[in-house]
């Protein structure tokens, strides 16, 4: 085998002027397990499951806006579910939208791990062997469960792209005018897209795992990652700075090791934002995380930047003009963002330098990732020199000129997506109070919408950004490095307490931070779960941001959580693409637990995991295409999510209705017996207000229909702590999920068969202490619930 | 079309959007309505007055959905009369459906102010309403101090210097509503 | 060879283990041809020409929303060119959305062609050869020039899908919020993104050439290719009727294949709609096209269709609420449109049609073509029966009752794209003059709009049908079948004529039907530019509805001028897949008459065309957003368009300067010499408002650098002429075109010299008849017009 | 925002839409332009009045960019002074470059009048000169038959029955301008 690879070029004797290529080596697939019957599955392949899934949680629209303007019939007025004049409804149309955004956001994905995949080969060639040590054996689940392939090296993962590519573009060709017609179907090639879309991920993060060594189950890695600095307040401003900012690590990484090879690490501060600082603090040690997204603007405007570089993705569409205003000279590293500039790959870096460190040109493209180290350092190193005299925080009296020039007028609040009180704030601000506008400091997104509306020309981030100048210095916090997959092990320990209940769930924080009022909040979801023994695994700009608060130790959560994937752990499981091993994480509950087969097996996993697998994606923030991606890849796979208030703007959720209950018939698969089962999980994909709200609706979305009572009781005791603590109340709808009395908490068991009795009418036999009438069913430990009838073992 | 600037500048929805009207006009359409309910948000609990406001429409007969974590507003004031928490998607998501039974178990409504929820969440909803539950028609207002464009009707933006005069317009909607059996 | 073909698997002795697949078999290049510089481009490799041809035409943006709606930090305001959340501008969100088009317009395009190769390569075999005749060596000049392939059977093409969706999804990376940053940078990637769809449609239309033998320079093919029926007025109602929609004909060539077997050809009527119409008569000779999109809705609604056939793209959304109007049982064949329906691919026949038949369904999904014809023609046999006492055409009655009714209240024209004044022609047919109202008939798109707002609840479509029904009974028109590729022979004919300008250019009018007055129009800028002598090449829908119109003898345009690629020809290239031929001959031009490199040499191909190719393409009713990416895939080849002015929502023109002299610069490659040239082509992309104003505009986008003066006196003779026909004047830029008096046609010469003298202060030497000074340049029979330093053949 | 609904109901740009006028405020606005413009376009050619009234306001010293088959109009009337054939398109294009040189060659313009072109691509150029001719401002006017939102100012919609209203208000307009030296 080590003779012939893929991609490799014989000759046969007969055949001398033709030369064979060789595409895949293709290993006898009885070694590892028989194929399911849906491998690399197509649009309509794994459409009945959606539609299982979509007529249980049908798809729910609010329309951002009440107009098409995507052909030229257009613009079309679709009020009040009118048609357009291609005939499409509202309805459909927004599942359109709604397949757009999850083209968008799976194609930034996949073509970042396609890029990345090739930059890989070229540096480390074909074989770099998918191998993260003796924990894992299951290597890539998604990837086995889609595609039915086994990946060794990571060139095998060029099939899996194919793959991906092909399908988006047979899913992007029904978003032409004159396609699809039926809102469900639409929602299908959504979920279709998601599936895609966590496949992804899933690759993109083996092959830089793999090619760089990233934490996986070798030493050092999975529970026992090292923390790192997070926040602005801990990039050493004495120092040239490095900014990168995206999501591909290879630029980023290249220039870890020229400082590493040069010395130069303690003398020059890598510092990152968004998913590029996550993965950057995997490659290169001494990596610090400036911010997430929300603090982008802020810390470019800052100044703190002697050199930005940018790869793809959540990188500000103005970066260089805001570069520019602070004289930070910009390397653009990828063909997906150019911003205009000269593409100056395989050039003398001196010149590059040069013209970089004189201004002659305010940054450069470098698609080269090899190319990036030398140029950003030593431009940082110069740039550093030329820029220790600049100011770009505003003097006192500057704010004071700016405060008191406000005039309330209020358009930057009408500017404001999250309708920010600036001008109020202002004001206080000029009356000597600062305190009104450092405190917006948090709850502003970072965008820049207000600027550009004030009449008085107010610098609205730099006045606020001085008023919370004290603060901001001392942002300092502590996370995990993204610790990866997790591991077999882990799983095989979880995996029963997990199906069971007594671990009463996976809480899976991920993606952006429109938040509705500040990181905070996303401290404040981790640290909930993570205290009642949730599994809380983080990814993205939530995993950032939740490390800037400390408690009242001075302690991060990660700092005063373990990182095992097991009860009350806070996982950084790494960037967005990592987000990929939460899905894997539940696919091998089902696999390794379960025993379930994987290979080209997605319905009955999915099956599975809807079932059984107490687990909901929180994305509180959830901002970009790439959320909505995300987020129906979770729901394929059978997994809700709760997102924040901004979250309504993505236009559709899949809500299931608790009051029918022909939703909820499930069947047992020991007999065929239908069930009708309580509400759970109730929601596939639920906005909440506040986080208040939030919390409780979590919790409630990690009833699973295979709970057992020691399991349900223990859900149920959070569920009515969490909304007694939040909402001051009992939720309306807690005894939905009382099956049985040993469901109940036994602490408060008593007082709660009296409400049952006393509020919902329940007959109780209190001598035995159990429930006579009332629940929508009873406990019984042998259900095997599943929705495929393919899976009923005996008829009865 | 609307004279007023949406409370979020680029929140146009298109051709249909709502009228400003006075607290009045409000409350006789509520008067009138069949079945109105009052679905109320977390931004209610910023002053007591706004739960008060909440819990003095109850009193005229009026169902409230406490939606986000409001419900806690009308706990801690110990009212619990015909008040119900609701998710404002699921809420919403119930209220399109003709079918549905309601708090009560009577059936859908055909009337629904909204009040004290978060700007952008809110106008979600109310296009929701607008756009899909129309057959039959349900009318969505928003009392709130913003200009609710997806909302039939709605007040103008208010500015927190014109939080008095916001509260003298919810008191004269409360005023203007006829009690009803509960 | 024989033995061994891609995905072929066999082994190796001591590799027993392991099963080798053969990925592609590469036959020793050097046969055909050296590989150029630019073999399957990425994004950044060609960007240098992208931004050579954005410096001269420059993009211009008119938004149709002043808002961004497509992450939840929006909407945003963009008004002004201010910038949103993420930090884009109004300028460069144009460029995104227009990119954003393109992706849509080329994923049709790709999508349809994958999925037409794997049924191809399922009912054929991958071995089908490429092999169009004597006349066509150079089988797939696009497929050579950008991917450096030269494909030989239709397995080949695999591998250009594989490059066309990786690059597909490079690009639609790009779109994700906070990436892109540069409108120009948009711009370059919708270039690329057009160049990639070019590309699909060749394939596409290769390889259904080849499994089909549509026409192409076997006997019976190229200018020979028979005519067909077009238009509402020639299906046979009294048969039983099958309508196919949509592009992809598979479906369609099965129900040819089975009426042929079973001997129903003149027993069953099967019609088309679109572009599978225009196939369908490539692969079945009884075949009818009924109409092209804009007709859509009033032929179904007309009732004819007993069984409704779809497939992809260009189907009413609301396809099957139509058909159930009519009682129309509706097959979807294809998974990127499947309307809710059930799925019943696989089921027995019988069953299928029995259930369609008895209305217990309105439809059904049969996604494998093969399994399509018995269902649809044994379903039509039999609703034929049933539907036969169905009258869909209003009663006179019901006419008089409902233009009675109408209040005048103007709603449906503000409905209306195109603004018709629908009420006053309802007051007219009350008073009993239906003719204003049979006049809006051809001026409507068919697109419904104004149904939904009547709030009396006229059917105005059928109002308006029936008034027309008698001129509709009559629309009877002929057609050439697409005749596909033009030939080699063909080109070494016209090369020269071409380049040198005698013959003033190929005019190619393709697309959709979205014209601002009706059919018509297209019938007459064929007419005028076929009877000018051009070659007029067209596909898709003007192909269509060009054929509706007659001369004085009753002849259609087809049937008064030839078919071949020669001066005065009107050919019909085949569906929108088919206009690749057309770059495919300018292409030819480049390498047959001038001899340049074909493989991998995009950019000097471009370049060539550009300055010396006088072709324009015409979009006259270009609606969708597939002609958005086919324009710029026309563009970034150096072919300009002209399109109608609902075009002008596609937001962006390339519109070049004729008052910067400095955007006019070329280089002679002869000797590295600077030029400033007249503004030839001016646009690459212009909307014009009336057919009137195209007229000349389009002759005018025929000008090129190279003309030889005798082609400059004729393109200036049709380029004068239509002005004073259309707009009765000169045009004010006729002198820019001139360089020397030989430039001017002999006939007007002495008056256009007094003219130059005279209005523009020209010198003339009225001795010698000559131009002493005015012009840009003079002519110089040598010059050597180029954009591309590299080709500088020695530098002066 | 304008009160009106758009002669394209679904032409609903955004937070910034044209105020419908009257003629009488265009022509104070014409009269005191530094270099107004007139774009024309075919539809003027439906009826001889509205070419007269093209002429009337040119003859005030007003230049006129005659777009689509306009220049018939025109020509056929023999009027001559002052009027080019200019594709709607390229004008456009050139508006919005601060340093063409106009028709005459002696700069841009800063008041721009836009009459009888067609609806949908009269918005759309209107619609880019609102967007990016905004420094220096260039000020856009429809005195079409349509209310136009992406204008700065509109007369509202006629319907055809309002034709004799219409060209009073052009009569109006006319006269309502200040001649000027041309
Ligand atoms: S869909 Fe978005 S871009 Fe289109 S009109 Fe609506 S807000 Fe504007
Ligand atoms: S895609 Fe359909 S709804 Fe959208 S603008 Fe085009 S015709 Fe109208
Ligand atoms: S930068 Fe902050 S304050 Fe300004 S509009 Fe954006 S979120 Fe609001
Ligand atoms: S827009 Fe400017 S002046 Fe107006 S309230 Fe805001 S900061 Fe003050
Ligand atoms: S979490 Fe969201 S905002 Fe943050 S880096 Fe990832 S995609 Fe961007
Ligand atoms: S993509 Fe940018 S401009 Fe569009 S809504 Fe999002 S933040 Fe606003
Ligand atoms: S169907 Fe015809 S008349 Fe009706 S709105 Fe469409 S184009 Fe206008
Ligand atoms: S909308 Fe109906 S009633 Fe009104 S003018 Fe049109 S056809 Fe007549």
């Amino acid at each position: 085998m080590d003779k012939i690879k893929k991609g490799d070029l014989f000759s046969i004797s007969g055949l001398e002027n033709v030369r064979i290529s060789i595409g895949g080596i293709v290993e006898e697939e009885k070694e590892w397990e028989p194929m399911g019957p849906h491998p690399m599955p197509r649009i309509a392949t794994l459409r009945d499951w959606d539609f299982k899934l979509l007529n249980r949680y049908k798809p729910f629209y609010a329309p951002v806006c009440d107009m098409c303007c995507l052909c030229t019939y257009g613009k079309c007025d679709l009020t009040g579910n009118k048609k357009g004049a291609c005939g499409i409804k509202m309805d459909a149309q927004q599942g359109r939208i709604v397949l757009l955004a999850c083209l968008v956001g799976c194609s930034a994905h996949c073509g970042h791990g396609r890029h990345l995949l090739h930059d890989m080969i070229k540096k480390f060639g074909r074989d770099v062997p998918i191998d993260f040590g003796p924990e894992v054996d299951i290597e890539a689940p998604l990837t086995r469960l889609i595609c039915g392939i086994k990946p060794r090296t990571i060139a095998d993962f060029e099939q899996v792209f194919d793959y991906i590519e092909e399908q988006i573009v047979q899913l992007a060709d029904a978003l032409h005018t004159g396609q699809e017609g039926s809102y469900m179907d639409f929602e299908s090639k959504s979920l279709h897209m998601g599936m895609l879309d966590s496949l992804n991920k899933e690759a993109a993060d083996i092959i830089q795992i793999a090619c760089y060594g990233m934490p996986s189950s070798l030493p050092g890695g999975g529970p026992d990652v090292p923390l790192v600095d997070v926040g602005i307040g801990t990039i050493d401003t004495d120092k040239p700075v490095i900014i990168v900012i995206g999501h591909n690590v290879p630029p980023a990484a290249d220039i870890g090791d020229y400082l590493t090879e040069n010395e130069l690490e303690d003398k020059v501060e890598l510092g990152g934002i968004c998913c590029t600082s996550i993965d950057t603090t995997r490659v290169y040690k001494k990596a610090k995380i400036a911010s997430a997204l929300g603090r982008q603007l802020r810390v470019i405007r800052a100044g703190i930047a002697d050199v930005i570089v940018i790869d793809e993705q959540c990188i500000r569409a103005d970066v260089l003009e805001l570069c520019q205003r602070v004289r930070s000279p910009m390397i653009a590293t990828n063909d997906k963002a150019m911003h205009g500039l000269v593409d100056r790959t395989d050039d003398d870096p001196d010149k590059i330098v040069d013209d970089l460190v004189s201004g002659r040109v305010p940054g450069v493209i470098i698609l080269e990732p090899d190319q990036v180290g030398e140029v950003a350092v030593r431009t940082a190193l110069q740039m550093d020199k030329k820029r220790r005299l600049l100011k770009f925080i505003l003097s006192d009296d500057e704010f004071k000129h700016y405060v008191n020039d406000c005039i309330l007028c209020g358009g930057c609040t009408l500017a404001c997506p999250n309708g920010l009180r600036i001008g109020e704030a202002n004001q206080s601000a000029a009356a000597g109070n600062i305190k009104p506008l450092a405190d917006l400091f948090d709850l502003c997104v970072g965008c820049g919408r207000c600027e550009q509306v004030c009449k008085k020309h107010i610098p609205i981030v730099d006045v606020m950004t001085k008023a919370a100048y004290p603060q901001l210095k001392e942002e300092k916090g502590r996370m995990r490095i993204g610790r990866g997959p997790i591991w077999d092990s882990e799983i095989r320990e979880v995996g029963a307490p997990l199906v069971l209940g007594t671990i009463p769930g996976i809480i899976a924080p991920i993606g952006c931070g429109n938040y509705p009022n500040g990181t905070k909040d996303a401290w404040l979801i981790v640290k909930e779960f993570a205290e009642r023994n949730y599994i809380v695994t983080l990814t993205g700009c939530m995993a950032i941001d939740c490390a800037l608060w400390k408690d009242e130790e001075g302690k991060t959560l990660y700092e005063a959580h373990h990182g095992r994937f097991d009860a009350g752990g806070v996982l950084n499981i790494g960037s967005c693409v990592s987000n990929a091993h939460i899905h894997d994480a539940a696919i091998k509950v089902a696999s390794i637990f379960a025993g379930r087969p994987l290979r080209g097996n997605y319905e009955e996993i999915a099956d599975y995991i809807l079932s059984r697998v107490g687990a909901c994606g929180v994305a509180w923030g959830a901002m970009s295409q790439k959320a909505a991606s995300i987020a129906s890849g979770f729901n394929r796979l059978g997994v809700p999510a709760v997102v924040g208030p901004h979250s309504a703007k993505y236009r559709r959720a899949f809500l299931g209705r608790a009051d029918l209950k022909e939703d909820w018939k499930l069947i047992d698969a020991s007999d065929g017996s239908e069930v009708y089962v309580e509400p759970g999980p109730q929601h596939l994909l639920v906005a909440c207000e506040t986080v208040e709200e939030a919390l409780p609706m979590i919790a409630k979305l990690c009833f699973r229909p295979s709970d057992t009572d020691r399991g349900r009781s223990g859900k149920l005791t959070h569920y009515i702590d969490l909304n007694l603590k939040y909402l001051n109340t009992y939720p309306p709808d807690w005894h939905l999920f009382v099956r049985t009395a040993s469901d109940l908490p036994l602490a408060t068991r008593n007082a709660l068969l009296k409400k049952l009795e006393d509020e919902h009418g329940w007959e109780i036999d209190w001598k035995m202490k159990k429930i006579r009438e009332g629940p929508i069913r009873g406990y019984d430990p042998s259900f095997n619930p599943t929705n495929l009838e393919r899976l009923i073992r005996e008829k009865k | 079309m609307g004279m007023e600037i949406p409370f979020d500048v680029a929140n146009i929805p298109g051709p249909e959007m709502g009228e400003v009207v006075s607290p009045e006009v409000i409350g006789s359409y509520i008067s009138n309505a069949e079945r109105p309910l009052l679905v109320v948000g977390s931004e209610i609990l910023r002053d007591k007055f706004f739960i008060e406001i909440a819990i003095e429409i109850g009193k005229k007969g009026i169902p409230i959905a406490a939606t986000g974590h409001s419900i806690r507003g009308f706990v801690d004031t110990e009212y619990a009369d015909n008040v119900m928490y609701y998710n404002l998607h699921d809420l919403t998501n119930c209220l399109r459906d003709p079918n549905w039974k309601g708090l009560d178990g009577k059936g859908n409504y055909d009337f629904v102010i909204f009040f004290g929820i978060l700007y952008y969440y809110a106008s979600q909803m109310l296009s929701c309403i607008k756009n899909f539950a129309t057959d039959p028609l349900i009318r969505a207002v928003s009392i709130d101090r913003y200009y609710h464009p997806n909302a039939r009707m709605s007040f103008s933006n208010f500015t927190p210097r014109m939080e008095e005069e916001y509260k003298a317009m919810l008191n004269r909607l409360v005023k203007s509503i006829r009690g009803r059996q509960k």
